[in-house]
């Protein structure tokens, strides 16, 4: 392998930041009580549990008895969707509407697919070339019997961040409940769950520093979903099974170092991703995928015409590049990502898919390098490719 | 680790890369929607393939088991590359994921594509065995092309 | 606080050993990856979390491919009982009847009552004075309809061991799915899920020395319950979300640390078991609650007429004393504990029970401190009840 | 913690343990079953409470609003020990966790019982306001005792 090594990749995931690992440390083998027992020992654990708590809440303008700790982002999303929709069958609405969109992550996606076979009907909204989804078009969307909007916050293959307060708005107009899968944007950019006017919102700790494994959901009050995960009653009852004290302990500490340096990191990376940008997006027969603007601040993506995104990734990894193609867990998949196909990108382009998610560690010498082998990599591949004309230097395809 | 050391070999340094002018065969097998494009020169003296080259538009796999299967079929005669399958380039491969294993099928196909048109060129009949049981439709990957 | 501290709640919870966690720090800070990622820094972590898979498999019988990892033992048992009854109505089957124990965890008996909403048919077999299952009872419950059987292998509260082998046999010999809650086994008493003849097998790291938040739920194969939680498609798209691979990690190291010295750690601590319950048992109106044999080597169980359990641990406590009555996910309800009502006990009695469950760390020196504590706690508490007879030295009620 | 220091300062130190043995007024509320028994036990000369004792059977919340509520009426009239209410017990507790307000409703209850017993043996008429909203039934739990 090489000697260099840019990790860029933090949408995937992040390491466990210092400060996050000094937090969780006392909780392994020290202060490991189980916070719903009685004595001191473990009531201390419980104090640094509702601590957490406390944290994360302030980190979103939440109220602490508003979070409630999961497994992760997916358990989040899953449980504001089927939640919702079991709310609602208890109060007499055994079927209904929702909206989400086509660009959702699949935590969003298969639970929605999954409820459609329950019999409620699902409006996936499109997006326009940049992933931006349409609020006229979503107020269009409402019916009287749509139970819940879910848009994401921001876009975790392209970057995209979505008008959420506009959304909101709407929403709470229409008196629907309004979820956003904050996964990507919590940590990366301003999240406030009274001005976006959500009542719902996901959130994963190991995309901001913290470690894997935890999550959250926020629940506006009064809303109270029932539980996906019965048991013990912990979490007030919503959310059973032993507290992950470290896991909720290092998560906060993780989101409070992230919104602390918010403004100024994001600014910081914000420049590297926009000179990766220039540097990449002139390349011939490459587009720059999302929005130029609207986006998050360490996520640069990209398609190559005549490239194939796991070559592309794999011929990286040999230079000591880590990044990603199309999201990494539907990596095993053969078919080229929804969300790419939903900005419009015809198959073929949508397989030559790069993102590059800049974080903390990262540099302009780590930029410089990604700036100098990709380009590389590129020409390797084409050259390599039946659909690379060489002498034109184009794609012999007509799209 | 998703690949072999031998895959990663062959990916990292892929043989006979390239294209031969005035092959006496050429295969072009896949569909740029799948994401996987093989095609395949060959260069044949009697019934010896004498060259052979390929270039690939696709994953990891894909380009690993180009290489292999160019290496495999290279100075063999027409009649031992005709009985090569894709089964045996994985081998050879130390093996594939099972979700890549069409690249291995790819791979033979464009080796089978080539041949039958080294056969239409001399205006000779193509062997039955040589026939493709699936062609690309429009709009859905067959399983052996993505 | 006291100067002695004696952690007699390995029930509740545990420490996470030191193997454990030297397995498990590499993976927040240095081999981080996510192992959905293609590039060999991911596959490195990838690799780890199938070695975690494999040595779990292992410390159960069972083969790596049937072991699916989830946030901790409630998921399991949860993600059990619906999935079962979701695949069966895949397969046509709306309905159903199910069969469980009067004294599951409430992870499943929250989740049976959940299912009894939805139109699924439960029964709660009762149990002894011992708190044993009888095999021959539950034949007799087997309907043809039946989709499920779930017996815990030991339970959390009174320690009792279940026929597990022998009602795996029956659902066997019926064609019933099985399903064990073991996660009070696992660890702690050898568990083989060929000879028990289960399908299905929860456990939790915590409950042996790993960390919080990471359990698994085995999975006989063919047996491929749908998703509890769904998106990315990790864990073959049975249980999806970033794995938690320094959780798995750390719990399969746990786990193995434990069965290589269960014969070994078991007879050390069945012996400072049977010291407290000779001691224990010894006090007037106080009995032992749970099988006198058939029970976990760690827990002893107490039930002392005239006194109540939380005031008890909280004097304890002050002593030093770290144990719990009924459990400790219940601590918040008013309720007597429905295990102790199900072996016979009145109310009355059943609200003054003590659990004590030793681990690793506890010596006989700290049995002679309890031995030395409870009994003077327990009159303290007598001499202000006014349920106690000062004179006569006995309760005032006739039960 | 779930409890403040007040609470288990009172816990552990209660006041006024005990009985008073030809007490002018002894009220006992609560019920095994539910966990939680009362006993108070009074010594009352002319309208003041010179003297109180309790026995408890319950939670630490269930001894130290014990403790509490026989020290707020210490000493205090008959007049002014009617007045009390389970608030006030819990908030000079510095509050009690939600779950266990009951107790100290059991407190102001066990005052009261012990007051009308009082009247009671002095043949006068029992005030309506000592009288109990609800009496434990056989087989469930009143909010008012567990
Ligand atoms: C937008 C989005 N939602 C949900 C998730 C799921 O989070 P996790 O894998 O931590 O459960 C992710 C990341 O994987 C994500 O990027
Ligand atoms: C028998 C039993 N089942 C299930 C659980 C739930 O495990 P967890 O709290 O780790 O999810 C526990 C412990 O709390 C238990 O003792």
């Amino acid at each position: 392998m090489s000697e260099k090594f840019v990790y860029a990749d933090h949408a995937a995931t992040t390491a466990v930041t210092d400060t996050a690992l000094a937090a969780m440390l006392p909780h392994f083998t020290r202060d490991y009580g189980n916070p719903s027992s009685l004595y001191r020992f473990a009531q201390e654990g419980k104090t640094h549990l509702e601590e957490a708590r406390a944290q994360v809440a302030a980190c979103l303008n939440a109220k602490p008895e508003e979070v409630y700790f999961t497994s992760g982002g997916t358990e989040a999303d899953n449980w504001a969707l089927r939640g919702v929709a079991e709310l609602m069958a208890l109060k007499g609405k055994k079927t209904g509407h929702i909206i989400t969109t086509a660009i959702e992550h699949h935590a969003i996606l298969h639970t929605a697919q999954w409820l459609e076979k329950q019999g409620y009907e699902v409006t996936y909204l499109p997006v326009d070339g940049d992933g931006l989804v349409d609020p006229a078009n979503l107020e269009q969307a409402i019916r009287p019997d749509t139970i819940l909007i879910s848009v994401m916050a921001a876009n975790n293959e392209i970057g995209t961040i979505q008008p959420i307060a506009e959304i909101g708005a709407i929403a709470r107009a229409h008196k629907v409940l309004f979820h956003t899968d904050a996964v990507q944007a919590v940590g990366h950019i301003p999240v406030d769950v009274e001005a976006w006017n959500v009542d719902l919102l996901s959130l994963s700790g190991h995309k901001f520093g913290g470690p894997k494994g935890i999550g959250a959901l926020y629940m506006k009050k009064p809303l109270r979903l029932p539980a996906l995960i019965q048991g013990g009653g912990q979490e007030k009852g919503r959310r059973s099974g032993t507290e992950n004290v470290p896991g909720a302990v290092g998560m906060a500490a993780a989101l409070k170092e992230a919104v602390d340096h918010l403004a100024q990191e994001s600014a910081r990376l914000a420049a590297l991703r926009d000179k990766l940008i220039a540097g990449l997006s002139a390349l011939p027969y490459t587009r720059l995928t999302g929005h130029p603007v609207k986006r998050l601040p360490g996520t640069a993506s990209f398609v190559f015409e005549g490239v194939e995104g796991e070559a592309l990734l794999l011929h990286l990894d040999a230079k000591g590049i880590c990044a990603s193609s199309g999201s990494a867990c539907s990596s095993a998949s053969l078919d080229p990502s929804h969300v790419l196909l939903s900005i419009g990108l015809p198959h073929a382009i949508a397989h030559g898919s790069l993102r590059l998610s800049l974080g903390a560690e990262n540099t302009e010498e780590d930029v410089d390098y990604i700036l100098k082998e990709v380009p590389a990599v590129v020409a390797y591949l084409r050259e390599m490719s039946p659909v690379w004309d060489k002498e034109a230097q184009k794609p012999t395809w007509e799209l | 680790m998703l690949y072999s050391d031998k895959v990663m070999d062959h990916f990292e340094h892929p043989r006979n890369v390239g294209e031969i002018e005035n092959a006496d065969g050429v295969g072009q097998v896949g569909n740029p929607k799948c994401g996987d494009i093989m095609k395949m020169y060959l260069k044949i003296d009697g019934d010896v393939i004498t060259d052979v080259k390929f270039k690939t538009f696709g994953c990891g796999s894909a380009i690993a088991t180009s290489s292999m299967a160019t290496e495999m079929i290279k100075g063999k005669t027409i009649a031992e590359a005709m009985t090569l399958t894709n089964a045996a380039v994985a081998e050879a491969l130390d093996g594939l994921p099972a979700h890549k294993m069409h690249c291995s099928v790819l791979a033979e196909e464009a080796i089978k594509a080539a041949l039958a048109d080294y056969y239409q060129k001399k205006g000779e009949p193509v062997p039955e065995s040589l026939k493709l049981p699936c062609d690309c439709e429009e709009g859905h990957c067959c399983s052996s092309c993505g």
